[in-house]
């Protein structure tokens, strides 16, 4: 696949949110240890809501189907991760504008404008052991490899995604409800860089083929 | 788990029928799962909206009332409301003065209610955030202190000047005022469980309870042994009262309970803080002991503290009628 | 056991100090442990007296108060208060125009007020028992039904008639009345736990639980499967419906939380429990949810319906101001 | 010891306080199955109180001796044991008389007479599973060997005592608190006669020297 076309965001979707659903536990277990004992449920029952709209009604080009996911994301998540997650979604939704498909180039500076919504959104910087965590790493791989072809870049960004959220676990939070915890925060990965990772290994896998 | 529950993906749903039934003072939205007045306040006063993730019982929605908030937005358990949701209760409740959105300091719930204002076009919306948890003791390193206790008094204490007509800055002032003289501090003795979830938020020894607890059953800033009363008033009166002055000023106080623990309890621990705020020189003018702001089924106890004023009591004495505080009406 | 407690052996003694402090409705006598009106009402006006074993608060002293008791005697945690007590409780209360004493119907309490009235000398005495569980099947082969729910129904309505001016055998005629038709049933998710005992009164396995309760954390009549909210709604129904016909009359329902069960668990279940009466053709009137009468930190919840008519709902809605039951006033 | 003196009474209810406390938390077991678990806690703050008012204070009137005894216990009791124990220890005050000691026949008399208070006070029956199941046996274990020594009568009605607080371990409870339980009592052992047991047995050890 050289773009993403809407068939390809569509399975994207489709991915995360089955990928959400298998690690809804371990999504809420991660939140337990170091938060509130949701995130695992506020994103199955948000990107399953977003999947299932995309398949009812799929939109053919790119700006309209991120918006759905994004507004859907929005009034369905709720908590920190709607408002991000959904903003990430409608950022990318204007960055890529009224096209069918979107080749590296411009996926990677949709992904950046998505990843500039979550930080200006959340006010949270890197290392505040949050979603960012994961999402900078993976948004400055695809970059990196945007000029080879989309499924290198993707599987890229995926690998930095994960490694990004492995790199939460000894951080102290300082944004979220994790910051509370203080020095107790410390020795746990964050929920929102692990359903982040889950994100960039869909992406990877919907267009691997 | 053990719960009275049907469906544990359901139970803020269903809760909500059990509400609209049993409270004469509110109507329910269920599709959109807002809470408003049964009898809506006259034209041109200001509207108090409220809301958060549910499992906090009765906050917020047991406070819509006359005297109290206009509409309560029911999020998920422990996870804030949506900002269509929000939105949606603004235009709904405003009577052409404005809407005071009151929202407790966490991530979730600032960004959804800004989103909610954001949205609600011609609506004039102002916004108080609660913080009053000195749990969080160094709060430059975290998203601020996290909203709690006080938020009651302050739905109450706002919701009266709202209905004597002041207009939305007034009112806005008025509880920011509030906001900014309230502390608050919670003890954990067990952990509560999200129905969805289905087993407790963490594990806590017999022996040990968590200090600093917040309303999310979330684990708090450290665990220490168990300790009798007299040692637990003491854990919730000092570092309130080394955070902020209370003499001077009478003093509105609130000896919640966090859902399981039984009032006989909340009455014996009341009766070991109110010497050491004597002792401090601290004069209550008003208590309120009782569940007001829970986290599920979690057993444990936060005192709120408000340094209030004449104008402040006197709001506070007002007429209130709601299904969860009532006095005068 | 994870209490907010200090000695086990002084628990109601603490938790009276704190109920002084906080409640601005009550004066109290710690040494005999008597709560009565911080302002007593007129002279010529009869008196309600009730008491009982501590641990179901907000039960009794939580109802003492303008336009419900006038005193209420606490005896140690789940026994009865002594005779003597009682006696002082009257004889202080009585403003000349007799007392009513307000008894649940137990071996130990009742033995207790009958020694007390015999105790009682020039002061005119009427009793009214409640005996409202239905748990109790077959009643001739017991001491009789259990008191449990109906007499927070009944201290108000009484206390509202007092408070009109009627005279003490009008008094005691309504109370039986009342007592006459209420009905009650209890379910258990848990024991609670003694303090003086350290442990839970029963072990209940996490997949059963205990009908037909008292609200002494005694075992209930029958174990069963533990069961979602709808069915356990239909468990606490049916058996007052079979027992007392609640149709073509008003109905006062009260949905009771046993002491560690959250505020939204019994929402829920009085969503359950309102249609099942809607279609059973009983028209609830009034309505109560919350913590009422409970049983220590044990999960469960009852449900109390009175069959009322319009006398009853007028006295009800009368003003009542007490730390546990307040409007109007 | 031929007769019961003041002293012999006052050693009676000192080693029935002993008793109560040495068991105090069997007898809240025994309730904590088929009551509310308050038994142990209620006989023992009230027994230990009449033996320190008898010792701060002691009577030399058998009659005064067991008023002052039955006064402590129903003002310090409460619950059902409170009225009924005071009941059988006013009753045998009156039924002894202002008498500095009293002979087998007469405190056989005595017992009678706090049995019958108690069977008034309750309105129980035999085999209703309560406290009368060891007191009536025991009685009448008295009374059949009046005749003889006290020690050996006192001996005989606390043998019987035990056997009737045996007794009830099968029989379903119709009075007092039990009885809510229905066929759930059988196969415990009723309380309040497990008290009245160690009530005789007391009895025994403080006349046998
Ligand atoms: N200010 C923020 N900026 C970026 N991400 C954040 C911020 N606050 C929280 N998060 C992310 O949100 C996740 C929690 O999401 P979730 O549990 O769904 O919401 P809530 O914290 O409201 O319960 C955290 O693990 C973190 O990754
Ligand atoms: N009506 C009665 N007649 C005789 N004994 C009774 C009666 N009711 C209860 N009892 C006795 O009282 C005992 C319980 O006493 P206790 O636990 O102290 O009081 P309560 O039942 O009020 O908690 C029972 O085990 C039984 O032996
Ligand atoms: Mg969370
Ligand atoms: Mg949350
Ligand atoms: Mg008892
Ligand atoms: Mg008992």
């Amino acid at each position: 696949m050289a773009s993403l076309t809407a068939a390809g965001a569509a399975a994207w979707i489709s991915r995360f949110a089955d990928a959400v659903d298998a690690q809804r536990d371990h999504l809420t277990d991660l939140d337990s240890a170091i938060g509130d004992a949701d995130h695992g449920g506020n994103m199955s029952r948000g990107v399953r809501a977003a999947a299932d709209k995309l398949a009812a009604d799929p939109p053919t080009h790119l700006d309209d189907l991120f918006k759905a996911v994004g507004m859907t994301l929005v009034s369905t998540v709720g908590g920190a991760s709607g408002p991000l997650y959904g903003t990430f979604f409608l950022r990318l939704a204007s960055a890529l504008g009224h096209e069918e498909e979107a080749d590296p180039a411009a996926l990677a500076t949709g992904l950046r404008a998505g990843l500039e919504g979550v930080a200006a959104r959340g006010k949270a910087e890197r290392g505040d052991k949050t979603m960012l965590d994961a999402m900078g790493p993976a948004v400055e791989a695809f970059e990196a490899a945007a000029g080879s072809d989309l499924a290198t870049a993707a599987a890229g960004s995926a690998d930095a995604a994960a490694s990004g959220r492995d790199a939460t676990e000894p951080l102290v939070a300082r944004k979220g409800r994790a910051s509370y915890l203080g020095e107790r925060s410390a020795g746990h990965v964050d929920p929102g860089a692990a359903s982040t990772a889950l994100l960039f290994r869909a992406l990877a896998e919907a267009v691997a083929q | 788990m053990k719960k009275f529950i049907g469906d544990p993906q359901h139970v803020v749903r269903d809760a909500l029928v059990g509400l609209e039934k049993s409270a004469e003072q509110v109507r329910v939205d269920h599709e959109h799962r807002i809470v408003y007045r049964a009898h809506p306040k006259p034209e041109g006063r200001v509207a108090l909206v409220s809301g958060g993730g549910s499992g906090h019982e009765p906050l917020h929605a047991g406070f819509v009332g006359e005297g109290m908030l206009d509409a309560a937005c029911a999020g998920e358990m422990f996870t804030s409301p949506t900002p269509d949701q929000v939105a949606e209760a603004t235009a709904t409740a405003d009577r052409g003065a404005g809407v005071l959105h009151i929202v407790k300091n966490y991530t979730g719930d600032v960004m959804n209610f800004e989103m909610a204002a954001e949205l609600a076009g011609s609506v004039r919306v102002e916004t108080v955030v609660t913080e009053d948890d000195v749990a969080v003791e160094d709060s430059t390193f975290t998203a601020g202190r996290r909203g709690v206790g006080v938020t009651v008094l302050l739905e109450k204490i706002a919701g009266a000047a709202a209905e004597e007509g002041h207009d939305l800055d007034a009112v806005a002032a008025l509880a920011r005022r509030v906001a900014a003289g309230g502390r608050s501090l919670g003890i954990a003795l067990t952990s509560g469980t999200v129905p969805s979830v289905g087993k407790p938020t963490f594990d806590l020894p017999d022996d040990e309870m968590e200090v600093g607890i917040g309303i999310h059953g979330e684990p708090g800033r450290r665990r220490v042994p168990l300790a009798p009363a007299p040692e637990v008033a003491r854990m919730l009166v000092e570092p309130i009262l080394d955070d902020l002055d209370m003499t001077g000023a009478p003093v509105i106080a609130m000896l919640n309970g966090m859902g399981a623990t039984p009032l006989i309890e909340l009455q014996l621990m009341y009766g070991e803080v109110a010497p050491l705020l004597e002792r401090a020189g601290v004069t209550v003018a008003r208590t309120l002991v009782g569940n007001y702001i829970t986290s599920l089924d979690m057993a444990g106890c936060s005192l709120t503290l408000l340094r209030a004023d004449d104008e402040i009591l006197r709001l506070w004495d007002a007429p209130v009628n709601t299904a969860g505080l009532r006095w005068g009406a």
